[in-house]
């Protein structure tokens, strides 16, 4: 190897001649090889890997559900004898919703106003941002001692679906913030540019040109919100508690899919029941994933 | 002028909606900490927190255990988790082919979806055993030495956290590898790099921040997972005895116990709750430190 | 043992795997002996150190719970059940009316645990569930209800479903009209919502909602108002009792300690046990 | 007649100064061409004149800006008027993600027409005017993004005249578009300056020398020189002018 | 010599025909310049050079690409030995997020280069050899994300160098530059070109002229001419090059 003294001028160190250090075969190519070929196994069986356990999880929750999916588990009154899931099921939609008709307006409202009003850097906005990044790393077993300590006794509405909707509907308030901001930011500057400049106001250009535009990924944020209320348990044990009857008003106690299922599998009595359950709750997962990936499809179409 | 009267109401309430998130982390802070802090004052902030035994029957109430306990099992479930997330993310972001994407990424959303009771349950009813008959194997007596091993252990807490925090370092790793720009990846491959070295050492090192949240999200989930730890985790409330030793998480020793508590126990676990939600105001403290460096750059 | 339909059919699939992993008889009983316990506060667990001397008064006169610190917690009948029928030098106790077929009964100093051997008291483990009122009930509901429940129908019901009833009373219902909650102890929960089904069609002017939640809950709903009637696994606490709350004893459940199907154990003394719980029997063949 | 008449303007950007002192005037009904260099502060001046500066976080201006004598940036001036007023064409060619009719309607709809006939009205009038009636006339009801480039500038030109303003401001228009569009787009250009003053940003010395009556050379901030178009390309003033037609830089 | 013959060759991207039977011999050691309007296909052109495009999905490519007489589509061709013979330059500067040295060294490290002085010096001879070791010496640990659009196209070009490429393909390297550093990388064009075959697309007709010795006319994926610099700008033989250099369109 040549020697290249640091006093040498710039004009020395112009290349004589390609090829004075690196081989273009040999050695180093295999070794280049070797190591491409190593990290590509490495990563194969890691993705391998991730779908071994899903693959194993969903197929031993079927295999030891279906047999147990008889028609008495879905009567449409529950009793003792039957532990039927049907109440269960309609309460996880009327939980659902409810608590989604308080998180959506809210969480679309704010994104509003942090991507569309808000000025950057403002101090209320790094408020908002870190207290909503709080929020969502809350775990659900906090959210729903907060839900007994405040909406079950200091506000006195006792184990009922209102306490339970208003504890998931703060818990899920931050992702579908977060969502609907992503979607306004994805939402071209040339689309506010070209309605301003027709003379459209603000309130005008937001709600008939940029929050149309956001609907799909507005819409998968609800959907991933929706998710996480019907796998939701810590919460709503201490909250909405467990009555598996359609509940007759707001203040009345319900238990949802996941409950249900936690309730089942307590005792140890309907262990077969607990796996039929879970099939269906697990359907439900596949279901509301289906809506959020029909969702993309048309967002992608766009 | 009524159009601009109703932009500037639009705009205040545009506001307010802002503000409920602060509205609750308030109440949330205000609530938890009203309960607990007298509590551990009553109990002595260093007895209830260094204390390292836990006999609410007795009135003893020490959590240093389950502190210990909640960090070894994240920090177990982070070993586990994010490099298979990690590589994982990194597949099917530059390596595998649209198919087997459009398979792959409902099927990643789908362990998200899946509540964690059920997690609890398969781990319960798979992983304990099956850690069970590893640890009594004899390669585990002779070899490793390890005499007494039990199912339900730090390991297979660990195990089945790290799964369960799978999707979470996936998709966010899985992001911000996908948004890096493809300029450093084209860069890298005319120089003569192989499509892996390319990935690994021009794409990777560009994602780092975005790796960083993951993990950090993820100790954040891993921290904070109640229903299926305390299925697998044997919920000893000794001093973390070892790998293949039962140990106790705050979440489980909140959700354990919160249910025939009263009086001084169940404040002390509301204080449980406290102490678990100051780590995870730490954690967050973290990610967004993460994130704002980010920014910076 | 176990009369429920829906706990000896079901959980028999349940565990199939389960079954592989402890085939009977090449049991080595110099392992180990993994013992599960439940949590601190549970009814169960309080009745089962208090009865089997692991919970022993100190030198003041309090009492101590000696509970080995290696014991396993778990938090459900179910929890116990299945880590056991998971492991086969596991043990551990559970409420005789959830005893299925995927872990094995042992006799507590050869008497086997069953309805009949509580009710005469041979078999010494066993624990009331309680119903919770608030002083004495005086909604009317709740009084013919719990009037029906310590009938000799209501009784008879407990015992069907494994559990241990007095002979009561014949009962006729005052058909009062209304609405009245239910709530607290899970454990309780199963035989009172059997319960309530059977009361409907005696009265079906009533309306009874039933809450799942804890024996604390249950308690503390009842004094509250939350709950006319609350249930609970346990006895009450003295600051219950100077809270107001009044007991009464529903029905006795024993407590069944149970091992592995293919653990070759079939009988321990109270005094095994107690020494198994407070960790001073470490290995199966200690006991054998 | 001037339309605008701009005195002693400068404008920052937080603390970058973007436009120095630029004292200019706009002739009604003549197409105005901006050139120079990119970066030079072209795009900025152009959207002070109607206020979409506005929207620029930390974006101060001082000095006059006079439409028809009266101060845009005084108080009194209602912004959503003054853009209706002054309307304006990107560079690039952005039709809102709806209906060809609903992108042209949009603008009426705003000020308050929402009479069906009318608003048919005046779709066909701005479409013709924009020249893509006939191209158009059988899918007003699909969607705008379906168009190729040149429709959809000349769409947003129909959309900004459909709300009848007086002047037009156009950003590079022709710049994302092919040749013939281009040529379309700027015969177009030349037609409306009967009725309509055009101010125009371009980076194309071509298209300024072919279309423009005035051209306005900028050069870091500065308005460097400013002048009826031939004279300005056949005898510069300013010898950076000079420089920049003839390539030198740029 | 003629560093690449192209022979018949024809690229679609899926079935769009993109370059139509090029026929073009690249000297060695001159700079040979591309021009022509916007997507004609000199990219495309490009990067077929060094089968980048190998990475676009549906890109098709027939007839013969050789490379010092061999032909560089052909199976026992390397890929990867390809790319490190013949280095890229992009349009946008895209130095790696790391530091200085690092990018620089990334290269020699990726051909199994680890010694610590070694690697050194061949840092210090590229930045020299790109004209850009003054400015940078004293922060050689810095991350090079912190240097102007300039100074980071030259590193570019430096970490192209550190490889020991025999061919630079630059494509349009100095459109995101400012007019100073667009003159430095001309400059350093210039210089390399006493070791290096450099190929540079450009939409900058002047910049061409500048410092390239051959140029050649790109249009709707044709080769429309190819020449002597002078000689393409002063006498084109094809009407369309003519037009397109007296900005009839474009
Ligand atoms: N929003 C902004 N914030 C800060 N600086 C800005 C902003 N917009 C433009 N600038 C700066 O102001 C100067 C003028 O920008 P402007 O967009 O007006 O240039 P231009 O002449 O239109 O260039 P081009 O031909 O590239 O469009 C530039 O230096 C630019 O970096
Ligand atoms: N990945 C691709 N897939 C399909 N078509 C492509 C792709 N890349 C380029 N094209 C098309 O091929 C043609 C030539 O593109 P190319 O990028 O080579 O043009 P160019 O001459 O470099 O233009 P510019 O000056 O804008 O960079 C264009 O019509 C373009 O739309
Ligand atoms: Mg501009
Ligand atoms: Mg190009
Ligand atoms: O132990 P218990 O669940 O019966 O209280």
């Amino acid at each position: 190897m040549p020697e290249i003294a640091a006093t040498q001028t710039a004009a020395d160190m112009t290349y004589a001649k390609p090829h004075a250090f690196l081989p273009t075969g040999g050695s180093n190519r295999r070794a280049a090889r070797m190591q491409a070929a190593a990290l590509r196994w490495l990563v194969r069986m890691a993705a391998l890997l991730t779908a071994a356990v899903l693959v194993f999880l969903i197929g031993y929750i079927l295999v030891m559900g279906i047999p147990n999916l008889k028609p008495e588990l879905f009567a449409w009154e529950y009793n003792s004898e039957n532990v039927s899931l049907t109440p269960a099921l309609i309460n996880t939609v009327l939980m659902t919703a409810f608590s989604l008709a308080i998180s959506t307006p809210l969480g679309i409202f704010a994104a509003i106003w942090l991507v569309e009003y808000a000025h950057r850097g403002s101090k209320l906005v790094k408020v908002v941002r870190v207290t909503t990044e709080t929020l969502q790393g809350i775990p659900s077993i906090v959210y729903g001692l907060f839900g007994m300590l405040f909406f079950v006794t200091k506000l006195h509405w006792g184990y009922s679906m209102i306490a339970g909707a208003f504890t998931l509907a703060i818990m899920v308030l931050p992702v579908i913030m977060r969502t609907t901001e992503e979607a306004l930011i994805a939402v071209p500057d040339s689309y506010r540019e070209g309605s301003f400049g027709l003379g459209a106001g603000k309130l005008r250009t937001v709600f008939t040109i940029v929050l149309p535009s956001a609907m799909p990924g507005i819409l998968s944020g609800v959907i991933l919100a929706t998710g996480r209320i019907v796998g939701e348990t810590a919460a709503l044990i201490y909250t909405a508690s467990s009555v598996a009857k359609i509940p007759s008003s707001v203040f009345s106690s319900t238990r949802t899919l996941a409950v249900h299922m936690y309730l089942l599998s307590n005792e140890g009595l309907y262990i077969g029941q607990t796996y039929g359950t879970a099939v269906v709750l697990l359907v439900l997962v596949l279901v509301i994933n289906g809506l959020s990936g029909l969702v993309a499809g048309k967002l992608a179409k766009r | 002028m009524t159009s601009k009267l109703k932009e500037g109401v639009m705009q205040g309430v545009f506001t307010l909606c802002a503000c409920v998130s602060i509205l609750a982390v308030a109440l949330i802070c205000i609530f938890l900490f009203a309960n607990g802090v007298p509590t551990l004052f009553k109990i002595g902030p260093l007895k209830f927190l260094l204390g390292t035994t836990w006999k609410p029957g007795n009135d003893i109430f020490g959590i240093l255990p389950m502190i210990l306990g909640s960090i070894y099992v994240t920090a177990g479930a982070i070993l586990v988790g994010v490099p298979i997330g990690l590589l994982t993310a990194i597949y099917m972001s530059k390596f595998a082919s649209p198919r087997i994407n459009k398979v792959m990424l409902p099927a990643v959303q789908l362990l998200a979806g899946i509540p964690s009771v059920v997690y609890g349950f398969f781990g319960m009813i798979v992983l304990v055993p099956a850690v069970q008959a590893m640890v009594k194997s004899p390669f585990f007596k002779t070899v490793l030495h390890v005499k007494s091993g039990k199912g339900m252990s730090l390991f297979t807490a660990a195990v089945l956290l790290g799964i369960m925090i799978l999707p979470t370092i996936i998709t966010v790793s899985k992001t911000s590898l996908d948004a890096v720009p493809d300029s450093y990846y084209e860069g890298s491959l005319a120089l003569g790099a192989t499509h892996e070295r390319s990935v690994f050492y021009a794409v990777l090192p560009a994602a780092k921040s975005g790796v960083l949240s993951a993990v950090i999200l993820g100790i954040g989930r891993a921290i904070g997972e109640t229903m299926a730890v305390v299925m697998v985790a044997g919920n000893q409330t000794w001093m973390p005895k070892g790998l293949f030793q039962g140990l106790r998480t705050m979440t489980s020793n909140i959700v354990i116990e919160m249910g025939y508590a009263a009086d001084l126990h169940r404040e002390a676990l509301i204080a449980t709750g406290v102490v678990l939600f100051v780590f995870i105001l730490l954690i967050n403290l973290c990610f967004s430190l993460v994130k704002g460096g980010k920014d910076y750059a | 043992s176990a009369d429920s339909a829906a706990a000896s059919s079901a959980p028999a699939e349940g565990t199939a795997a389960s079954t592989e992993a402890a085939p009977a008889g090449d049991f080595d009983a110099d392992q180990d002996i993994t013992v599960i316990s439940r949590e601190d506060g549970s009814g169960t667990r309080g009745a089962f150190i208090e009865l089997t001397g692991v919970e022993e008064k100190n030198a003041d006169g309090k009492k101590v719970d000696n509970t080995t610190e290696a014991a396993a917690i778990q938090s459900s009948t179910n929890g116990v059940m299945t880590a056991v029928a998971n492991d086969e030098t596991a043990i551990g106790y559970i409420s005789l009316g959830s005893l299925s077929n995927d872990v094995k009964a042992v006799t507590v100093g050869g008497v086997e645990a069953s309805a009949e051997t509580v009710k005469d008291g041979s078999y010494v483990l066993s624990r009331p569930f309680n119903i919770v009122t608030n002083g004495d009930a005086t909604d009317p509901v709740a009084v013919d209800f719990i009037a029906y429940v310590l009938s000799k129908d209501g009784q008879a019901i407990a015992t069907d479903n494994g559990y241990i009833g007095e002979d009561g009373a014949d009962f006729t219902s005052a058909q009062p009209e209304g609405k009245i909650v239910v709530g607290g102890s899970s454990s309780v929960s199963p035989l009172m919502e059997k319960l309530i089904e059977a009361y409907k069609t005696v009265n079906p002017n009533a309306e009874l909602e039933l809450q799942t939640t804890d024996s604390t809950t249950g308690v503390s709903g009842a004094l509250e108002g939350t709950y006319t009637i609350g249930m609970a696994s346990r006895e009450l606490k003295d600051s219950e009792v100077e809270g107001g709350a009044k007991a009464t004893v529903l029905a006795l459940d024993g407590i069944a300690v149970v091992v592995n199907p293919g653990n070759t154990t079939d009988d321990l003394t109270v005094d095994q046990i107690k020494g198994i719980y407070t960790g001073e029997l470490t290995t199966w063949a200690d006991v054998q | 007649m001037n339309k605008f008449e701009v005195r002693n303007m400068d404008l920052y950007y937080g603390s970058f100064h973007a436009l120095k002192n630029i004292n200019i005037d706009i002739p009604e009904k003549e197409i105005t061409a901006f050139i120079g260099p990119s970066g030079c502060g072209k795009s900025t001046f152009l959207k002070s004149l109607n206020r979409m500066n506005d929207l620029v976080e930390g974006c101060r201006i001082s000095g006059g800006i006079k439409l028809d004598g009266v101060d845009i940036y005084k108080d009194k001036m209602d912004v959503n008027v003054l853009r209706k007023r002054v309307g304006m064409v990107f560079q690039k060619p952005n039709p809102f993600p709806m209906s060809i009719y609903d992108n042209i309607a949009y603008g009426p709809r705003t000020h308050g027409i929402h009479n069906k006939a009318q608003l048919d009205e005046i779709v066909e009038r701005s479409l013709r005017g924009a020249a893509i009636w006939d191209e158009v006339k059988d899918r007003l009801n699909k969607s705008a993004l379906g168009m190729s480039g040149g429709q959809q500038q000349r769409l947003c030109i129909a959309r900004a005249l459909a709300v009848e303003p007086e002047v037009l401001l156009m950003d590079e228009p022709t710049s994302a578009l092919d040749p013939i569009s281009t040529s379309k787009v700027e015969e177009l250009a030349t037609e409306l300056k009967e009725n309509y003053t055009i101010v125009m940003v371009t980076h194309n010395m071509q298209q300024a020398a072919r279309i423009s009556d005035k051209t306005a050379f900028f050069l870091l901030g500065e308005l460097v020189e400013m002048g009826p178009t031939e004279r300005v390309f056949a005898t510069p003033v300013d010898k950076r002018t000079e420089d920049y037609i003839s390539g030198r830089f740029g």
